[in-house]
Parts: structure tokens; C-alpha cells; sequence
């Protein structure tokens, strides 16, 4: 009886799995726009479930916020400002049958086939049976030696500094050409000035009330999950994404005249500027402090190497602040809460001062 | 300290059982109410009795177990906030989508008893 | 202070998730189907809890605080959608 | 000079939150809560507390506990078998309506406290809060009286008389 009950994690795999699957075959067919957002964050959710339970924290707190929360946000408010039915006939029926059915299958044979070649084993969960990379690089990045570590006991934050600093840096400057573009289109635009008044615009006086006692605290919690980031999961993109829920919960709630009042697009790009300055600090400062010393170091260096005897301190009175990354993980969080506030911002200008403008460019 | 755990730990026990109790209570509310303005109170079962309580219980589990060390005050710390964002939250959300409902005319209040504020909409008391 | 025996409690939980999923993708009205998906989100919130607890690795529950906040974020969206007013105000 | 008066309660509040939601007190996290809090606070301050002195009135605190335990041991409980009782009968004995509660609070935080209370406390949801703050609608599964003092009895006077003493 209880070796039933140990299964239980994969039960709720399967279950997961299979809700999501069905929730993306509705999602496809569906002709009324917003049905389908909602199925495809219903597909979100369970995703963030599997990832959960194959334990990959870090992922699961970027994944929550970007496809729960800022995916449905943006598709919606595409919706609302277009159409909400789709324009083409729709799949047949026929045809999304099969569709339905291959996925289906293939996901069952997947699975089949992961478990059978013990990529997944039954014994423990996770497996223990750790694969040679993965040993290899918890055995370098976990081991307290500054010459081969990041001094960092949280693992993913360990690899990505040493070992993964470049991709990563280039992966985050996808997100930042993304908001340039959006600055580069919206170049003529600006929110109106108009007074706030509390009476007439935004939502119910709960809501309000409500958003004003927990914004403080969202932020906060977003500050210790960017700050913490080199000891439990977490670090600056994903307190940046929690933290950026009051900036929506501002524009939504109250509205964006009140928004304002606390930082215009301006300020978010000089505050985002700053930040991008601190990543770009932590990824050479120890390059820099080689030169001015006139030592051999790299760039995206933390601690000392064998050829490259200089670093960050990892710790200050016995606080373990793992050299750069304390400096990467404040910038960070600073420069993704201020790229998502202007992207909500440029999204709330009212579409009559858009139209305005087009008009004076078409003229 | 090494008296007061088991007692957190059944208390925690007992709380995770109230909430198994409350969701299975509310999926079951859920599918058989007629229509949403009856689901929301499903929902708000579901949201206190069935996520609020559990997780209350498992932070004072978490408290007892000494084998996680200083760790085990992260999990409770972190699970009495998610708690207490959970109670200030979910009645906002429930009020703010009933209220939307309600005047969008997305749901319809049908089998009703009375309803004072569709009479004052109707004597321009309330502009919505 | 043992959590082996949490295991017996998760089986209702799922159940409930499912008899919400079958409200989700029921739901007549969108309102319905909104208020489902947040009751899997806070029966979600519930259970990561409970998982991070059984599973015995206490460092992964940051999740859960964060799933609570975009669920009701999602709230606020759709009721703002609902309302049909400008987005700004 | 009052910008700083209140962002001192939200400071003292949000470093609460940051040291529970850590649940360790090292220095570094000291340190870090501390100026995070800070710079919270100046930015939210004006926004979050309108009058800084009524934290300092120890008696609010007190009263806070009481509403809590009565609210968390008597009327969830008391709710929550209610509902529970009406969706496991086959016959569902549901009567659901709108009616009209009277409020009489001072405070924005009263009003959210109470409705907040009515709405976590199964079988009421606050559908709107009257445009004056005097009156809240709320959706009830089983209408006993269309009466807004009656109903008020009902659903809301206990809430209502603690709301005033910690809030108001």
C-alpha cells in the first residue's frame, strides 16, 4: 500500500501532462481569443507543476511569472486594443481530432521510452543516478576551492557565473534589445498628462485599498529573492519578474496617471540605464582591477584562477556574498523591474494619442 | 523545544487534513453549482480552507523537523508569507472578478432571491 | 516530525486540481472559467508546499509565493478586460 | 518632513516581512533587509498610511488579536460548515441573491477589513461598495431577509465593531 503511495509524484506527472496537453489542443482550436489565453495559462501552470517536481526551481520562478502572468497580460491587451474572434474558419474537425491524437500518442511513447531507458528511474526521485556532465560540474562548481569554484552554494547560480557567464549575458540582451525595439517604435509617444482622480478612474476601493497594503510587501520579497540569489534559487531576473507585478497591479488597478507619479518612462530608462551599467560593471571589474594592478585577469572572472590570481572577496565578516555576484544579482533586478515598467507603460498609452500620432506621420 | 514538536506536528497534520477535506469539498461545489455567482463561495472555500489552512499546517511541520537545520525557518518564514498574501489576495481577486462579472453582464445572476443592486442600477443611484 | 506521511493527503488535493480543470475547460462563461483557474492556482500554491515539504528539499518553496502573486495578477486582467474600459484608467 | 513619519511604519513593517520571508538573521541579511526597507518605505510611504499615529496606540494591537481569533476560530469555522453542509445535500438548498448591507466606518482600511471578512468567510462575496463608502452589496448564497439592518446582524455587525476598534 504505501509503495502505492510513493508513486504519487509520478501521478501527478501524468496528470499534469496530460491536463496541459489538452489544455493546448483547446488552446489551438479555439476561435474566441481570450478562451484560448486562458487555456494556454491553464497549460502554464501545470508546466510550472513538472517543472517543479523535477525540481528545477530557478526555471520554475522565471517560468511562472513570464507565461502565468506577462504572456496573458500582453496577448489580452492585444486583444482588447484588435478583434476577439479569429478571423479563419478554424482547424476542421477532423484534422485537430488526429492532431489531438498524435500528440497524445507521442507524449505517452515519450514518456514510455524515458522511463524504460531509466533516464527516469522509479527508484528515487529525483534520480540519484546523477549522468557524468552533471557530476562533473557539481564537482567543480560545488567544491569549496576559489581556484576552480564560484563560492556559491546554490547550483545553478554557481555554473552560470563561471562557467555559463557569456551565454547568459547574451541571453539577457535579447530581452533588452526587445525593449529598445518597443522604445524605438513608441519614440513620438508619451503618457498624457492628466490628473489622477480617485473617484472616477481605476478599479473597486478594495482593489485599491488591498494593492496599497501588499505592494510594499511584493516588493520586498522581490528584493530578498534577488538578493539571495547566490544561496537559495532565485536571483535578479526572477525578483525582477516577481517585483514587476506592482507595476501592473499600479497601471491596473489604479491607473497609469497615478503610475506616473512614482516614475516616469524617463526615469525607468535612466534607473534600467543604471542598471545595465552594473551588469556590465560586475562582468569586467575584476578585468579592470587586473589592469590597473597590471596582472593577468579575464572578463566575467569571480575568483581567483591558476593563471589569473586575482578576485572578488567571496566573503565579508563571515557573510558569504560570493564576489560579483551580489553586485550582477542587484543590477539585474534592477534593469529587468525597470525594462518591464516601461513595456507595461508604453502598453497603457491610450490608443486615441497613438492614433494621433500615426496620423501626424502618415501627414 | 523537543516537547513542542510533536505537537506542532499534529496540529500541522490536522491542518493539512482540514485542507484535503476543503478541496475535495469545493472541486465537488465547483462542478455542481449552477452558475458562477454560486461558485464564487466554492472558490472562497477552496482559497482558505483549501490553500490558507495547509500551508498554515505545513509551516508548523516544517518548524518541527530539526533534521533540515536552519533551513527548516525558510520554509516556515516563506510559508506563512505565501499565507498571508493568500488571505489579503484572494478575496480581493474573487471581489474584483464578481464585480466585473456583474456588471459586464458576462455571468447572469439567475435563480435569485432578490437583487438590491440591479434595483438601484435601475433608479440611477449607481452609474457603472 | 516526520513528513512521510503527508503523502496520504496529496491523492485529495489532485483530486480537487482535477475537478477544477474539468470547471476550466467546462466553464460556460468567462468569468468561470477564470475563477477555476485561479482555485488550481491556489490548490497549486498548497501543494508546492507540500511537496517542497516531502520531498525534503525546503530551498524550492519560493515558488509558491510567486504563483499566489501572478494568479491574482491574471484576477486583475480579466476583470479589467470584462469592465471594457480604456486600459489606463 | 511627514513623507519620512511614514515611511518609518512601512519600513518597520516591510523589514518584518523580509527577516520572515529570509527566516534567517545573519548580518548580511540584516543589512540588506535594513536598506531595502528604507528605500520601500520612502517610495510607498505616502502612498501606504495616512495617519502614522495610530500605530503607536497599543490597544489597536490588542484588538487585532481579538478580531483575529474570533475571526479565524469562530466565523470561518461557522462559514465554512455552512457551505460545506449545502454542497454535500443531494438537494442543494441554495437561495442565492443580492442584498444591501448599511456600513458605518471611517476609515478606507475599515472597508477593506470588513469586506475582506465577508468575502473570506464562505457563502458572502462583497459584489460593490456603494460610491458614498455607507453601503456594501453583497451576493448571498442563502437570502434569509431582504432587510438591510437584518442583514446586517446577519453578516457584517461583529466585523464591523472590531474593524472600528483596530482601524479607525
Amino acid at each position: 500500500m504505501s509503495d502505492l503511495y510513493s508513486l504519487t509524484p509520478y501521478v501527478v506527472l501524468a496528470v499534469s501532462a496530460l491536463a496541459s496537453t489538452i489544455a493546448v489542443y483547446l488552446a489551438i482550436i479555439e476561435r474566441d481569443l481570450i478562451k484560448a489565453v486562458l487555456y494556454s495559462a491553464i497549460q502554464s501552470t501545470f508546466y510550472a507543476l513538472i517543472f517543479y517536481l523535477l525540481m528545477v526551481p530557478d526555471i520554475v520562478l522565471v517560468y511562472i511569472p513570464v507565461a502565468v502572468g506577462l504572456l496573458p497580460a500582453i496577448l489580452i491587451i492585444a486583444v482588447k486594443k484588435t478583434e476577439k474572434y479569429e478571423d479563419v474558419g478554424g482547424v476542421p474537425r477532423t484534422t485537430s481530432i488526429i492532431v489531438l491524437l498524435s500528440v497524445t500518442v507521442f507524449t505517452l511513447i515519450a514518456g514510455y521510452l524515458l522511463v524504460v531507458s531509466h533516464a527516469i528511474t522509479f527508484d528515487v526521485f529525483p534520480s540519484l543516478d546523477a549522468r557524468l556532465l552533471a557530476k562533473w560540474f557539481l564537482a567543480t562548481t560545488l567544491w569549496w576551492n576559489r581556484l576552480f569554484s564560484s563560492m556559491s552554494p546554490e547550483a545553478v547560480t554557481a555554473i552560470v557565473w563561471d562557467y555559463r557567464g557569456l551565454d547568459t549575458y547574451f541571453e539577457t540582451s535579447v530581452m533588452y534589445l526587445a525593449i529598445i525595439g518597443a522604445l524605438a517604435i513608441a519614440r513620438y509617444l508619451d503618457i498624457p498628462r492628466k490628473e489622477y482622480r480617485e473617484d472616477v478612474m481605476g478599479m473597486s476601493i478594495i482593489g485599491k485599498m488591498s494593492t496599497r497594503v501588499i505592494m510594499p510587501m511584493i516588493i520586498i520579497v522581490a528584493i530578498s529573492i534577488a538578493l539571495h540569489g547566490h544561496l537559495t534559487p532565485g536571483g535578479g531576473f526572477q525578483g525582477g519578474v516577481t517585483g514587476a507585478v506592482t507595476v501592473s497591479l499600479l497601471i491596473f488597478i489604479f491607473s497609469v496617471y497615478f503610475a506616473t507619479r512614482f516614475f516616469k518612462i524617463s526615469i525607468a530608462i535612466l534607473l534600467r540605464i543604471i542598471g545595465l551599467a552594473g551588469i556590465v560593471l560586475s562582468a569586467t571589474i575584476v578585468a579592470i582591477i587586473g589592469f590597473l594592478i597590471g596582472q593577468p585577469a579575464y572578463i566575467f572572472q569571480n575568483q581567483p584562477k591558476i593563471i589569473a590570481q586575482i578576485g572578488l572577496p567571496y566573503e565579508i565578516g563571515g557573510n558569504l556574498i560570493s564576489g560579483t555576484l551580489l553586485l550582477f544579482n542587484t543590477s539585474e533586478f534592477l534593469a529587468v523591474l525597470m525594462g518591464f515598467a516601461i513595456l507595461f507603460l508604453l502598453l497603457s498609452i491610450p490608443e486615441e494619442n497613438v492614433l494621433e500620432v500615426i496620423k501626424g506621420e502618415v501627414e | 523545544m523537543n516537547l513542542l514538536n510533536p505537537v506542532l506536528t499534529i496540529i500541522g497534520y490536522v491542518l493539512v487534513g482540514i485542507g484535503a477535506f476543503c478541496q475535495v469539498v469545493a472541486g465537488i461545489g465547483m462542478n455542481r453549482f449552477p452558475n458562477f455567482f454560486v461558485r464564487l463561495h466554492a472558490a472562497t472555500i477552496c482559497a482558505i480552507g483549501g490553500s490558507f489552512v495547509p500551508i498554515i499546517g505545513c509551516s508548523l511541520i516544517a518548524l518541527s523537523i530539526e533534521e533540515f537545520g536552519v533551513i527548516r525557518f525558510f520554509l516556515a518564514g516563506a510559508g506563512f508569507v505565501t499565507a498571508v498574501f493568500l488571505l489579503i489576495l484572494a478575496p480581493v481577486g474573487s471581489h474584483l472578478l464578481a464585480k466585473a462579472a456583474y456588471f459586464s453582464k458576462a455571468a447572469v445572476l439567475y435563480p435569485k432571491a432578490v437583487d438590491l443592486l440591479e434595483e438601484d442600477v435601475e433608479r440611477g443611484e449607481i452609474r457603472e | 516530525m516526520t513528513v512521510e506521511y503527508l503523502v496520504y493527503f496529496i491523492p485529495f488535493y489532485i483530486v480537487g486540481l482535477v475537478l477544477y480543470i474539468v470547471r476550466a475547460l467546462k466553464g460556460p462563461t468567462l468569468p468561470d472559467m477564470v475563477l477555476a483557474i485561479d482555485c488550481m492556482g491556489y490548490v497549486l500554491a498548497a501543494l508546492l508546499v507540500i511537496f517542497s515539504l516531502y520531498l525534503g528539499s525546503p530551498l524550492i518553496i519560493a515558488c509558491a509565493i510567486v504563483l499566489t502573486l501572478w494568479i491574482y495578477a491574471l484576477d486583475v486582467y480579466m476583470s479589467k478586460y470584462l469592465e471594457k474600459k480604456e486600459l489606463g484608467e | 518632513m511627514s513623507r519620512i513619519i511614514r515611511a518609518i511604519p512601512v519600513a518597520i513593517l516591510t523589514f518584518i516581512v523580509y527577516i520572515v520571508f529570509t527566516g534567517s538573521a545573519t548580518h548580511f541579511d540584516i543589512v540588506t533587509g535594513v536598506i531595502g526597507a528604507v528605500i520601500v518605505g520612502i517610495v510607498f510611504g505616502s502612498v501606504v498610511i495616512t495617519n502614522t499615529y495610530k500605530f503607536l496606540q497599543l490597544q489597536r494591537y490588542f484588538w487585532g488579536l481579538a478580531y483575529a481569533l474570533y475571526y479565524f476560530f469562530i466565523a470561518e469555522v461557522r462559514a465554512h460548515y455552512d457551505v460545506i453542509k449545502r454542497i454535500l445535500n443531494p438537494k442543494m438548498p441554495i437561495n442565492p441573491g443580492i442584498v444591501k448591507i448599511p456600513i458605518d466606518v471611517a476609515s478606507d482600511y475599515s472597508i477593506l477589513a470588513v469586506a475582506n471578512s465577508i468575502t473570506n468567510t464562505p457563502g458572502t462575496v462583497t459584489v460593490y461598495v456603494h460610491p458614498n463608502k455607507k453601503y456594501l452589496y453583497i451576493n448571498w448564497i442563502d437570502v434569509v431577509t431582504r432587510e438591510p439592518e437584518e442583514a446586517r446582524k446577519a453578516i457584517s455587525y461583529v466585523f464591523e465593531k472590531f474593524a472600528k476598534k483596530v482601524f479607525d
